[in-house]
């Protein structure tokens, strides 16, 4: 009887692949209560692959804690509400950690499920500071690096390299991502000597045209030295396109989202663009094992990263072994105890810092890439002479 | 200035075609179409070959654009009529809410349908590449896009008013548009009347599409919802049932959302589409009927 | 055989019933009346005549040819022009597009556009107010203009048959005598079948011709207008003074 | 007989013979089985969750009772009034971010909203308490933009009641220091257990009946269906709406501050077009003229997604498993919604309502 209602019950809640394992002493359980349709897919897909990359990586080394990893999934449908049922699924499921979607916003939900089960949960790659403490609770953290550390790495490595002086600040409304990144770029802004904002403007995503705040630029007396573009797919390229179209050849600074070559057709023989990313895609990194895991996600995918975001999905796994690896257990406030005593881990795709205030990276170091002639590459790497402090993220 | 009459332009011509689209098929039946928007989107993403990787596998993109017009022009206008032979047909006598509510589910099954092929990913693509070049007129520098787009917009303006004034097709569906049951009466055929509402309308689709597609170089199946809402409301301020009324309001609303952007302080400028929003219940207070009232048109929502 | 064919024929709006079995049949050149007071089901009867209006029961059929299930446009292209009560003119198109409207169903036959240029003179000659007005938006005419206007633009179809509902609602007297003086000539001159709806009987009296008077959704009195049209019977049955 | 063509289904239904005058008590006598079967119904649905016991499904149902209460609230408008609101969800909002403001820890909240009043960041109150506070700030709000709104009619008013969702969603998605803009608001108590939700529902239904019965409902409905003779009997149109509107307004809070409390973070595009189109279409598939059609609709077109979600992932049979592939659930949803207003326009309900003695209505 009690088998055939919580069969009944699996059915009605439809739970994706996996039925409801026991807690089974034998195993250790990761559920994913993440994007497999609707638009988040596209971001979380492919962390989750590189996830699965590490996942089975330690299975075939014999396990963690000598048990296998047992993955279960439940499909947000890219929908908060969803969200919260997919992390109550994977939960009831057994899972010892949930990783949720990639963004803060379709990511929390399920996060707070979790943080309410006592359960840890990593997102996948959100780059808010909320995603972690701030925004769900002490068991929570994220697997990517703030968008703060972004914007204040592309203004600090472009005033020092590209003897930028002049920036232009452009930002889309849309998402808080978008606002982290400009807001680490403010933070930064004063810190450099003679560097000064000769103008700044906003825009929404979705935006048919954004004519009139290219007219703003082009109103300039001058081109400014750099413009920092604040702003996401698919916004990003309508707008990058609109500004090379008018006319304006200046260096446009970016956040790690426009990284990856898929899109560049869009804008043929684009230069003078840079993105920070915390690993190549393009078999350039100056770490051979970047290039070793790119093979093995074509291995597993059938092609190569798309761009960077899938590897915080792979660091996320890596972290959270070795500190349950150090606790001996897979309980949840043992394991935070470890994750909080990680000063500059290192991984592969750079060190990794937790501590009992920030869930997050407020510093890495980043590999700069640009784009020239079409054509993208690795061209430096930085890493910001201080971290991003708490207060200007929570400002 | 220059610059900013050519701005409002621009953005004015992607609504003023959305806004024609809309109008069209509402002058025939009543129905405000908001499967209009994802027929923009399906239009773009015709140029691309199925897929689920992140590039995009360009198929028809790459004819000749002399091809490529034709063809995405084709593919806009076939899709329409597809949805009229399909779905509206069998809603001729239902409710306007029941028509809108059909017109959605029918828009949300074309998204996920191309969602299915294409994922939700953005796609990249380079349509008609030569147009991204600046130009120089008057003194302002133009991206030649710009331009384009403008002329595009008023040689299909012209061409359709030329279409409806000078045509027996036009005659009928101006007289369809006005009162639908008398033209019957008159022997107009209904269902050839309204098929060719829908190819004109997904025609324009097409357009659209061509235009934002180059203009944003993405593909992207969210793009349409954006101008379909503008055209929507701009069909509404302009006077249901009128086609210039739209054309015209479709203009102004870029024309506003331009304007506003240029002389807000950059901390109101994020508010900008609420300020757009006031202005739009502030037109409809005053002319609830719209700025150019279609005589005859009977309200029926 | 007879022109146009009605038998029997029921029409329902939801519960209420509008028509309940009414018959009668026209012949070529005829002209007949169908009067009554408001709500009688005039007016149904004749958009069921032209297909606008779906019927329940009973059949029409023009020409032998059944009318069932046909779209109001096949209707019109079968030769029965119908004029709705309340003049309808497409007020934005200009005097002559609205004449031109209905002339679709002759395009491609032979020498079309001759015969379209013809009886668009006819219809001037006929109406010499409607030239002057043609290139003039049609909504700007007068109540008497328009309502020759769609009685013109009814003829540009060729019919057989022209069914008119109310041509004297909202006019003075004096123009409707004039609508009332063409279509009697038009009748003369191209043998058309007239189907005219009016509340009274008085038009049917002066013009002469068959009538029948509906109440209640029947027929409740037929027979030639100047016989049946005058006199006690009719007010009693206009009033409904005795049960039937 | 000129006006053939409004002779229509509505023409003698019983709400038009009210409006001639019955006894108000006899009246609510009469009806009152219909929000008594749909609050059984709702009753039934959270019993049968309880006993489940399975949390997902658990947060399954919540959802499905805050659609009920957000497309009844709907109804109460669009319903009687005929004029269709693409506006609504806005309120949803306002419940939502007020629910949000009542609720969260003040440390926490002087720190994400900083630019919230001092009493307003000084307070917390237990979430049921802030759902009724917000459906009142929902409702006031309602009644100001009601009352210059309801001035229009027709496709007018539809646009208008959207230009003023969309003035709403620019707002909160920009005023950083209030409603922390496009970030999510964070640290609002989750509220996990089912009854509070379907209290909320039942409730919901029943003011949407007491509104329906009383003098103003029933005065709305005949301008709906007769609007020339309402207004030459002296029904004052826009203000009958003005009171459906700032009642439906109420209950949408009420939705919107449910709905923040059963996913914990709120965000302004949750309010927007995708939740506007979803209930619409609950409520027009059920049937728009009737409560019963909106919490039918509602019901069984999440029945529907749940049955759906269910093929995609897959169904046991024999030895294999049958899966419909992933994506393909919207297309069958959209599909099934076409062919269901195709066979009945007018919805699953039409004008009908649920209740025990068949002849009452029709």
């Amino acid at each position: 009887m009690a088998y055939k209602t919580r069969l009944l019950a699996t059915a009605l809640i439809a739970v994706s692949s996996a039925f409801p394992a026991l807690a089974d002493d034998d195993k250790i359980i990761v559920g994913f209560a993440t994007a497999e349709s609707g638009f988040m897919e596209a971001y979380d897909k492919p962390a989750q692959d590189a996830a699965m990359i590490r996942i089975d990586e330690i299975n075939a080394a014999g396990g963690l804690l000598g048990k296998q990893i047992e993955v279960i999934k439940a499909d947000t449908k890219t929908d908060r509400a969803e969200g919260a049922k997919a992390g109550l699924t994977v939960i009831d499921g057994g899972a010892d950690l949930v990783v949720v979607s990639c963004d803060y916003d379709f990511g929390s939900p399920a996060a707070l499920a979790a943080e309410d089960a006592g359960k840890i949960s990593f997102f996948l790659c959100a780059e808010s500071v909320k995603a972690g403490i701030q925004g769900v609770g002490p068991h929570s953290f994220s697997a990517s690096v703030l968008a703060a550390v972004q914007g204040a790495t592309m203004a600090e490595w472009a005033y020092n390299k590209k003897g930028a002086r002049n920036f232009y600040r452009l930002l889309d409304t849309w998402t808080e991502y978008n606002k982290g990144i400009c807001d680490g770029f403010d933070w930064m802004l004063p810190k450099l000597k003679d560097a000064k904002l000769v103008g700044q403007d906003t825009f929404k995503n979705e935006d048919a045209s954004i004519a009139a705040q290219i007219s703003r630029i082009k109103a300039l007396p001058q081109e400014p030295d750099a413009i920092m573009l604040c702003t996401m797919m698919p916004g990003a390229v309508s707008a990058v396109k609109q500004i090379r179209a008018a006319g304006i050849n200046a260096p446009i600074l970016n956040g790690s989202s426009m990284d990856g070559s898929y899109w560049l057709s869009a804008v043929p023989d684009l230069t003078n663009f840079y993105v920070p990313v915390q690993g190549s895609i393009y078999g350039d990194d100056p770490n051979p094992d970047v290039s070793k895991f790119n093979a093995a996600y074509k291995a597993k995918t059938g092609s190569d990263p798309s761009s960077q975001y899938a590897y915080p999905g792979y660091v996320m796994i890596d972290v959270w072994a070795k500190a349950v690896e150090r606790a001996g257990t897979t309980d949840a406030d043992a394991v935070v105890a470890e994750l909080e005593k990680m000063k500059n881990e290192p991984t592969i795709f750079g060190p990794r810092t937790f501590s009992a205030e920030l869930h997050h990276q407020n510093t890495t170091k980043y590999e700069i890439i640009e784009v020239k002639d079409g054509k993208p590459g690795v061209v430096d790497s930085w890493t910001i002479s201080e971290p991003v402090p708490l207060e200007a993220l929570l400002k | 200035m220059l610059q900013i009459v050519f701005d409002a332009l621009t953005l004015g011509s992607l609504y003023a075609l959305g806004a024609l689209g809309i109008a069209l098929i509402f002058g025939v039946m009543r129905l405000v179409n908001f499967a209009h928007g994802d027929v923009i989107a399906f239009c773009v993403f015709a140029l691309l070959w199925p897929s689920v990787d992140a590039v995009a596998i360009v198929f028809a993109g790459n004819l000749p654009w002399y091809l490529l017009i034709p063809f995405v022009v084709l593919v806009g206008a076939g899709l329409s009529v597809l949805c009229e032979i399909v779905v509206f047909r069998r809603f001729r006598d239902a409710s306007p809410a029941t028509m809108m509510i059909a017109s959605f589910a029918l828009g949300f099954v074309i998204r996920y349908f191309l969602l299915m092929l294409f994922t939700s990913r953005p796609k990249s693509i380079s349509l008609l590449p030569a147009l991204s070049q600046p130009v120089e007129i008057f003194g302002a520098r133009l991206p030649l896009l710009q331009l384009i787009t403008i002329v595009t917009t008023l040689l299909v303006l012209a061409g359709l008013t030329i279409f409806l004034r000078r045509t027996r097709f036009g005659l009928e569906m101006r007289a369809a548009a006005e009162n639908f049951a008398m033209a019957r009466m008159l022997g107009v055929r209904a269902n050839r009347v309204i098929m060719l509402a829908f190819a004109l309308s997904g025609a324009l689709a097409g357009a659209i599409a061509l235009i934002f597609g180059s203009q944003t170089g993405t593909a992207d199946i969210q793009m349409g919802a954006a101008i379909m809402l503008m055209a929507f409301i701009a069909t509404v301020i302009g006077g249901l049932g009128s086609l210039g009324g739209a054309v015209l309001a479709g203009f102004l609303l870029g024309a506003a959302s331009v304007v506003m952007q240029v002389v807000l302080p950059v901390d109101a400028r994020p508010f900008r589409d609420a300020f757009v929003y006031g202005a739009v219940i502030l037109v409809l207070l005053f002319r609830p009927q719209g700025l150019l009232v279609a005589r005859g048109t009977k309200e029926r929502v | 055989m007879s022109l146009l064919d009605v038998s029997d024929i029921v029409i329902r709006y939801g519960r209420l019933t509008a028509v309940r079995g009414v018959s009668f049949s026209l012949n070529e050149g005829d002209i007949l009346f169908i009067t009554g007071p408001n709500g009688a089901g005039k007016s149904s009867l004749l958009r069921a005549i032209a297909g606008v209006t779906p019927i329940v029961g009973g059949s029409i059929s023009l020409d032998g040819k059944s009318l069932a299930g046909l779209a109001p446009e096949d209707i019109a292209r079968l030769g029965l022009s119908m004029v709705p009560e309340g003049r309808h003119v497409f007020g934005s198109l200009s005097v002559e597009e609205n004449l031109l409207v209905g002339t679709g169903m002759h395009v491609g036959k032979n020498g079309w556009r001759a015969r379209v240029a013809s009886d668009l003179e006819a219809v001037y000659d006929t109406f010499p107010i409607l030239r002057e007005r043609r290139n003039g938006q049609a909504g700007l005419l007068s109540g008497g203009q328009q309502q020759m206007l769609v009685i013109g633009r009814a003829l540009m179809t060729n019919p057989r048959l022209i069914a008119i509902d109310e041509p004297s609602l909202g006019l003075a007297p004096n123009i409707t005598d004039q609508v009332y003086e063409r279509l009697m000539a038009l009748r003369a001159q191209r043998g058309l079948t007239l189907l005219i709806v009016e509340q009274s009987s008085t038009r049917a009296v002066m013009t002469g011709g068959r009538m029948v008077l509906m109440r209640g959704g029947q027929i409740v009195l037929e027979g030639d207008a100047r016989e049946v049209g005058t006199g006690d019977q009719i007010q009693a049955a206009y009033f409904g003074y005795e049960d039937h | 007989m000129s006006n053939a063509t409004t002779v229509d289904t509505h023409a003698l239904d019983s709400d038009k013979i009210a409006v001639r005058q019955p006894s108000r008590f006899s009246l609510a006598g009469r009806t009152i089985w219909t929000p008594l079967l749909l609050s059984l119904l709702l009753v039934a649905i959270a019993v049968i969750t309880f006993m489940i016991g399975s949390r997902p499904f658990n947060q399954t149902v919540i959802d499905v009772f805050v659609r009920v209460i957000l497309v009844v609230g709907l109804y109460v408008f669009i319903g009687n009034s005929g004029v269709m609101s693409f506006g609504h969800i806005a309120f949803t909002c306002l419940g939502a971010y007020a629910a949000a403001w009542l609720t969260i820890n003040p440390a926490m909240k002087k720190i994400s909203l900083p630019g919230l009043p001092e009493w307003l960041l000084a307070t917390k109150l237990p979430y049921w308490q802030a759902a009724v506070l917000a459906s009142l700030f929902a409702g006031v709000m309602a009644l100001i933009f009601g009352r210059v709104l309801m001035r229009l009619s027709g496709i007018a008013a539809s646009i208008a009641t959207f230009a003023v969702l969309a003035m709403i969603n620019a707002i909160y998605s920009n005023w950083e220091s209030v409603t922390g803009a496009t970030s999510s608001v964070v640290g609002i108590p989750i509220v996990r257990t089912i009854w509070p939700y379907m209290i909320a529902a039942v409730v919901a239904v029943f003011i949407a009946w007491a509104h329906a019965i009383s003098r103003s409902g029933l005065a709305l409905r005949a301008a709906r269906d007769e609007p020339t003779a309402a207004a030459a009997s002296g029904v004052d149109i826009p203000r009958e709406r003005l009171v459906a509107f700032a009642v439906s307004g109420a209950i949408m809070g009420l939705g919107g501050a449910l709905m923040a409390h059963s996913v914990g973070v709120v965000t302004p595009d949750t309010f927007y077009l995708g939740l506007t189109f979803t209930t619409l279409s609950m409520l027009v598939v059920g049937g728009m003229g009737s409560l019963s059609g909106g919490v039918i609709g509602v019901v069984l077109l999440s029945a529907l997604i749940q049955a759906l979600r269910w093929l995609e992932a897959g169904v046991p049979i024999g030895d294999s498993t049958f899966a419909i592939p992933k994506g393909l659930q919207e297309i069958a949803l959209g599909i099934i919604m076409i062919v269901i207003l195709a066979l009945r326009p007018t919805g699953l309900m039409g004008n009908r309502e649920v209740t025990l003695f068949r002849k009452k209505t029709k």
